[in-house]
């Protein structure tokens, strides 16, 4: 009656649970990346943080306008034909990481990395500089060699009494002096 | 006895010792009870320790399976296999600031730590952990174990009622409830094994269940069906007296915030976490010595009786999931600690298997039962109140009580 | 399948002087309601076997300027099938500087928390409603932020807001 | 310090404080604190694949008693900036912040037309590490993670605030 | 006899007074930021009130003054274990407003991605629904298989959670090549995992007694209150927008509407919405294989003008999301800016309905039927 019939199907259903769990127990392998030491291969079009190349950049302003946050800042000096972009950030403390800066700009100055590693300290070391932008008429004579985009700095994280190195997170990407 | 009188002069180290050396033979026999206090006291040390060291072992192995069992990993960074981990955590509780709410009743909310650790470590008292070794060979050894167990309670309300939080006011009525109302199967299927051996005290339920036939032996394979009913009983009702999953309505993570600890911080915090690990112990090792024959050794040498099988058995399958271990799981930097500490654990109890083959037996029989309640966590989901209230009126204790009377037929026509 | 003009014909018919006219704007026709009279009208769609609106998909707020209106989407649904009969919009408009709009809330059980919210965004008030108080901003907020001369605070409970 | 890392892994010469603060790193127990999408990002990690108990942080404890780490996991709204100051109270004094994704650093998309939304939590709460993202990748929180775990292992005496790595943060209001 | 008498008499007159504690905004299982103000007489709840606006993020007030391309990112914060189906509504609602056509292909993808969002949302909502009950392993084997979507949402867009794929006529970017095969890698052993989980959880005898009779909602009080998707669904009203008012190109796609049935219990009650998301998983891997064999070529955008203008006119356009319609009311006045968005949350519906319901259950059980209706604070607070 129902009262013995709840009594088997309980045991038997708790029996099947838990023969489930043993079997992950013993036989599943466990699917842990473990991340400081094998980092998971990102895909290419990952959006990780922004990387604005100055030298391609002519400050058209475009990915400014295109962002819903206004996290691009843009200031020029001089007028007229040596026009020239004087500040370039991006504030990643308020960046919604939606990527239409990097679909409006039509140089493809504005990319995505595949850089997530970019924890920090201090709210300031979220403000990403990129630098003055080149001279108008110097443009092809001293091409600045653009710096690689730093390495990701996970350094030699190895058992607990090392700690990693440059704790202060340096942010990626031209933070030229 | 005739006092030594001092040489002349000023009594020197060397007549100190003397004199010392010849009183302190008789000083100490006439004194007997001084004597066994002291070593009592020392032993009783042992055992604390013993359970603490066990604590730390069971919380980091309760983090590996379970993460076992949800493919993942467990700690891993801190030291081989975070085996460090049990280290680091107490000392990080211990420096953490002691809060006392301040609305709370302050010295209800400091006493009910140490009033629960204080009842959960002294039914360890009475556990037979080999024909010797046991600290009081008490007569009412079994009855003595249920009766301080339920002193957790009043440590576990005495929490939830001082620390002034609602949550923890809720988890306290709902300890009550379950508690109380589940010693009563635990008594009973005590009864049923008391009943066979005729004596209170654990060391003789122990010596009942020692025969040359090994496991045949055991309380559980008496009179087939009716034990293994009276074992799952005890079992069930046991859980739900320490309060572990499926039954943790006490501290239910999903209803109430954290329980009856939910204000307690730090080290008064990790005495609770170390009574409910220590209560695990008791129970499983209740269950052992009622039960699976406490530590009456596994004849493992003659091929004819079925413990022979079921030894080797289970030592193939274990060597098999090594061997599966080491081939499969693949290890960060190389080492293999894992595997490395499971044969070294292995090892050590096949070691004590040989130098103290009683300890070790009741060990791993208490360690089996600890890692079913430790499957069980993290498989079942959790009754209500309601239905946990009718599991043990209306199933549990009617079943006991049939049990027992089924028992007393038998016990009184087939010895 | 009734369509929204026979409805609004109908409509019209029952409350002749409560409801104004077929506004015919693109992509979704709807009737202009008065403030008043929105309870009645909505009871009767809601009674009337024929019509039977057991569902309130929404009620919008839009400011426009010269005075709020609240926006009322309906649907009928049977409940067997699970098909929608027909659906309708309706309009209540109400003056900028009071603005007070009967309450559905006894009509659909979602009005309760819908007319609440839009109290708390736009300033409507619902006379007839259980308990007209702020659902999604605190109960000591200043203003109603989907207006728009909604001026943002300088600081709240202490907390500077720049 | 220097005298801590000459040996190899697991040769463990050290004083007290750095023995106190590499167990106050390594067993960090996060508070459930989800509020938005970084709180699912946050459960993820939580999860089988990236698998936060290796890091120690295995219990996510439900009350703030228990916690020493306060994950900061989405958008605080102006009527939770008051209660999420309360909680913050109410951790137990070795406690840390970590302020995960761009709303919680500084209001995020949320920034120019959000009336209701708090602009960043270090105005109310000081803020030990700062995961940018929207939302950070769960090995983003991880590595936010070991870099508070890395600076916990370089605080002073056990009892002192935290040494600001980088000069000083934003003078929210300290704790104990 | 007269002792007994004047006992109960004092029994009665005992006077036990309600007591009101809150399940504050941070609760494990509360999904996120909601406050419950139960008043309790002892085990009993007397009366729930939830308090919500914990999560108000001042959507409708950005997107007045966002222009429409740029709204896309947020509709992904509205409901964010959905991120695909909430920027879908939004690109339909624009779509419908100024009628902007969509390539074929880009529909195909659409519908896809919308139902592979729909498995990752249900598993997520499966998965807390076991952790609110207590056990705590299922939850990762449903984030285990939540973790291969999300992969694949990154190969093709490039995050995680908030998406930001979908544009108005059409979708971003075209699908990376070896997107196809992962995808059907995926669909192949999903059935196995959900067999799985049912024997873990769903057929478990405590689940069973946990959930059946519980919090039964009748078909014309969650009408009433707004309830839609799979909680409507399992309280026997086969109401699916996909099939009632095919939009985008359901109608070309053969699956059956989930039904509650009643199996453990009354029809509607939370086995039953648990057991119809379960279910509704198995109907969008078929849909999600119908897409794939039928998938055309061709380009996946249509150009609009660089500031897109819709006409005059305002629209309300409801999708079948997972949690329930997601509607988008829009109101335009010829300016690249909408004048107003409404957003008519599924979740704040289905959430309304919580204190007409939990009158006289238990505190365990308030706790299931929350978990069971499924709530994301984002959609809730918006």
């Amino acid at each position: 009656m129902q009262y013995v019939e709840d009594i088997f199907r309980t045991l038997l259903t708790c029996a099947q649970g838990m023969r489930i769990t043993m079997r992950h127990l013993l036989f599943t392998d466990n699917i842990t990346v473990q991340y400081p030491d094998h980092k998971r291969v990102l895909p290419e079009r990952f959006r990780g943080v922004l990387h604005a190349d100055s030298t391609k950049c002519t400050g058209c302003t475009l990915c400014a306008r295109a962002c819903p946050v206004n996290c691009i800042i843009i200031e020029f000096e001089g007028k007229g034909k040596d026009r020239r972009v004087a500040r370039f950030e991006i504030d990643i403390s308020t960046c919604m990481w939606c990527g239409l800066c990097v679909e409006a700009c039509r140089e493809s100055a504005i990319e995505t990395t595949l850089e997530y590693e970019i924890s920090c300290y201090v709210q300031d070391d979220m403000r990403l500089k990129f630098g003055l932008g080149p001279k108008k008429e110097q443009l092809p004579a001293e091409r600045a060699e653009p710096p690689a985009p730093q390495a990701p700095s996970s350094g030699q994280t190895g058992g607990p009494s090392t700690p990693p190195e440059s704790p202060g997170g340096s942010a990626p990407g031209g933070q030229q002096p | 006895m005739q006092p030594v009188t001092a040489s002349v002069g000023a009594p020197d180290l060397k007549d100190r010792l003397d004199v010392l050396l010849t009183y302190l033979p008789s000083f100490l026999s006439s004194h007997g009870e001084i004597v066994s206090a002291v070593f009592l006291l020392i032993v009783a040390l042992a055992v604390l320790l013993g359970v603490s060291v066990y604590v730390c072992l069971a919380v980091w192995l309760e983090r590996k399976i379970s993460a076992d069992m949800q493919d993942r990993l467990g700690p891993m960074r801190v030291g081989w296999h975070g085996v460090v981990q049990m280290l680091v955590d107490p000392v990080k509780l211990a420096l953490k600031e002691d809060l006392c709410p301040g609305a709370a009743d302050r010295p209800f909310f400091m006493l009910a730590p140490f009033v629960v650790l204080a009842a959960s470590f002294a039914t360890f008292a009475v556990m037979p952990f080999s024909a010797a070794f046991i600290l009081a060979d008490l007569d009412i050894g079994v009855l003595y174990v249920a009766s301080v167990g339920a002193g957790v309670l009043v440590g576990l309300v005495m929490a939830g009622w001082a620390s002034n939080n609602k949550w923890a006011l809720f988890s306290a009525i709902r300890t009550i409830a379950m508690l109380v109302s589940y010693e009563i199967p635990v008594g009973l299927s005590i009864v049923t094994v008391v009943m066979m051996v005729g004596s209170l005290s654990t060391q003789k339920i122990v010596l009942a269940q020692l025969s040359d036939a090994g496991m045949a032996g055991w309380h559980l394979f008496r009179f087939p069906p009716v034990f293994m009913v009276s074992f799952l009983v005890f079992f069930i009702a046991g859980l739900a007296e320490v309060n572990r999953t499926p039954f943790d309505l006490a501290e239910a993570d999903s209803e109430l915030v954290a329980g009856f600890h939910t204000e307690y911080s730090g080290m008064r915090w990790s005495f609770f976490f170390l009574a409910e690990y220590a209560d695990m112990l008791i129970v499983s090792m209740l269950g052992t010595v009622l039960y699976l024959g406490g530590w009456a050794p596994l004849t493992v040498t003659r091929p004819l009786t079925i413990d022979f099988w079921v030894f080797w058995g289970m030592a193939a399958l274990l060597a098999w999931y090594l061997h599966w271990l080491w081939t499969r799981i693949y290890l960060p930097r190389g080492e293999y600690g894992l595997i490395v500490v499971q044969t070294a654990i292995l090892i050590a109890i096949a070691l004590a298997l040989l130098v103290v083959p009683s300890l070790a037996w009741f060990l791993i029989k208490s360690l089996a039962l600890i890692f079913v309640m430790m499957w069980l966590r993290w498989t079942l989901p959790r009754p209500r109140i309601d239905q946990l209230m009718y599991l043990c009126w209306k199933v549990l204790i009617p079943v006991a009580f049939v049990n027992l009377f089924v028992v007393g037929v038998m016990r009184l026509y087939w010895r | 399948m009734v369509t929204p003009r026979e409805i609004h014909d109908r409509l019209k018919a029952q409350f002749p002087d409560d409801v104004g006219d077929f506004v015919e704007e693109p992509v979704e026709f709807f009737s202009e309601v008065k403030p008043a009279a929105v309870g009645r009208v909505c009871a009767f769609l809601k009674e009337d076997p024929e019509l039977s609106f057991n569902y309130l998909v929404s009620i919008s707020s839009v400011d426009l300027t010269a005075n709020l209106a609240a926006v009322y989407h309906l649907e009928s649904m049977d409940l067997e099938s699970g098909r929608t009969r027909h659906a309708f919009v309706m309009r209540a408009q109400a003056p900028r500087d009071n603005p007070v709009i009967a309450s559905v809330a006894t009509v659909w059980g979602t009005a309760i928390w819908q007319e609440r919210e839009v109290y708390d965004l736009m300033g409507i008030t619902f006379e007839g409603h259980p308990d007209l108080k702020r659902i999604l901003t605190d109960d000591d907020w200043v203003g109603h932020p989907l207006r728009k001369d909604y001026v943002f605070p300088k600081t709240y409970r202490g907390i500077d807001l720049e | 310090m220097t005298l801590q890392n000459r040996f190899e892994d697991n040769v463990i010469l050290t004083t007290v404080d750095a023995a106190i603060n590499y167990c106050r790193a390594s067993s960090l127990w996060p508070m459930t604190f989800g509020l938005a999408c970084c709180a699912i990002e946050m459960m993820a990690t939580g999860m089988a694949r990236y698998d936060l108990a290796r890091f120690g942080a295995e219990v996510f404890r439900p009350s703030p008693r228990q916690s020493d780490l306060m994950i900061v996991a989405g958008t605080v709204s102006l009527k939770m900036a008051t209660r999420l100051k309360t909680l913050y109270d109410q951790m137990p004094e070795p406690r840390y912040v970590m302020s995960l994704g761009s709303c919680a650093n500084r209001g995020g998309p949320y920034y120019l037309y959000g009336y209701h939304v708090l602009k960043g939590v270090d105005r109310i709460v000081p803020v030990d590490v700062y995961v940018p993202g929207c939302p950070p990748i769960p090995e983003a929180l991880l590595d936010g993670l070991m870099k508070l775990q890395a600076r916990i292992r370089e605080e002073g005496r056990h009892f002192r605030r935290l040494a600001k790595v980088g000069g000083e943060t934003q003078e929210g209001p300290k704790g104990a | 006899m007269s002792g007994i008498v004047d006992q109960v008499q004092r029994q009665k007159a005992l006077k036990t007074d309600r007591m009101t504690i809150n399940m504050g905004p941070q609760h494990p299982s509360t999904h996120g930021v909601l406050r419950l103000l139960v008043t309790t007489d002892g085990e009993i709840v007397d009366h729930v009130e939830p308090v919500i606006g914990y999560l108000h993020r001042c959507k409708e007030k950005i997107a007045e003054n966002l222009p429409y391309y740029q709204f896309m990112p947020y509709t992904d914060r509205l409901d964010y274990l959905a991120g695909m189906n909430n920027n879908w509504a939004w690109a339909m609602a624009v779509e419908k407003l100024a009628g902007v056509k969509v390539p074929e292909r880009a529909e195909y993808i659409r519908v896809m991605f919308g139902e592979l969002n729909r498995i990752a949302s249900h598993l997520v909502a499966v998965g807390t629904f076991g952790l609110d009950l207590g056990t705590f392993t299922p939850v990762l084997y449903c984030f285990h298989e939540r973790e291969k979507i999300l992969d694949l949402f990154e190969a093709t867009c490039g995050a995680r959670l908030t998406y930001n794929y979908y544009r108005i006529g059409g979708v971003a970017k075209d699908l990376p090549d070896g997107l196809v095969t992962k995808i059907r890698e995926f669909l192949d052993p999903f059935e196995k995992r959900i067999d799985e989980l049912n024997t873990l959880l769903s057929e478990n005898h405590i689940f069973v007694r946990r959930t059946a009779n519980v919090g039964v909602f009748p078909p014309a009080l969650a009408l009433d209150y707004g309830v839609t998707g799979p909680s409507l669904r399992a309280s026997g009203v086969p109401h699916d927008l996909r099939r009632a008012a095919p939009y985008s190109i359901y109608d070309r796609f053969k699956f059956e509407v989930v039904v509650g049935r009643g199996e453990k219990g009354t029809v509607g009650d939370t086995w039953d919405r648990y057991d119809c998301r379960v279910r509704e998983m198995s109907e969008s891997v078929k849909i999600v294989r119908q897409c794939l064999d039928g998938l055309p070529d061709g380009e996946v955008r249509t150009k609009l003008p660089a500031v897109f203008k819709p006409p005059k006119g305002h629209v309300l356009f409801k999708a079948e999301n997972p949690k329930g319609e997601l509607g988008y009311y829009v109101v335009s006045d010829g300016s690249p800016k909408p004048s107003r968005v409404h957003i008519r949350g599924p979740s704040f519906c289905n959430l309304s309905i919580i204190p007409a319901v939990c009158r006289g259950v238990m505190l365990a059980d308030l706790v299931a039927i929350l978990g069971s209706i499924d709530i994301v604070l984002g959609e809730v607070d918006r």
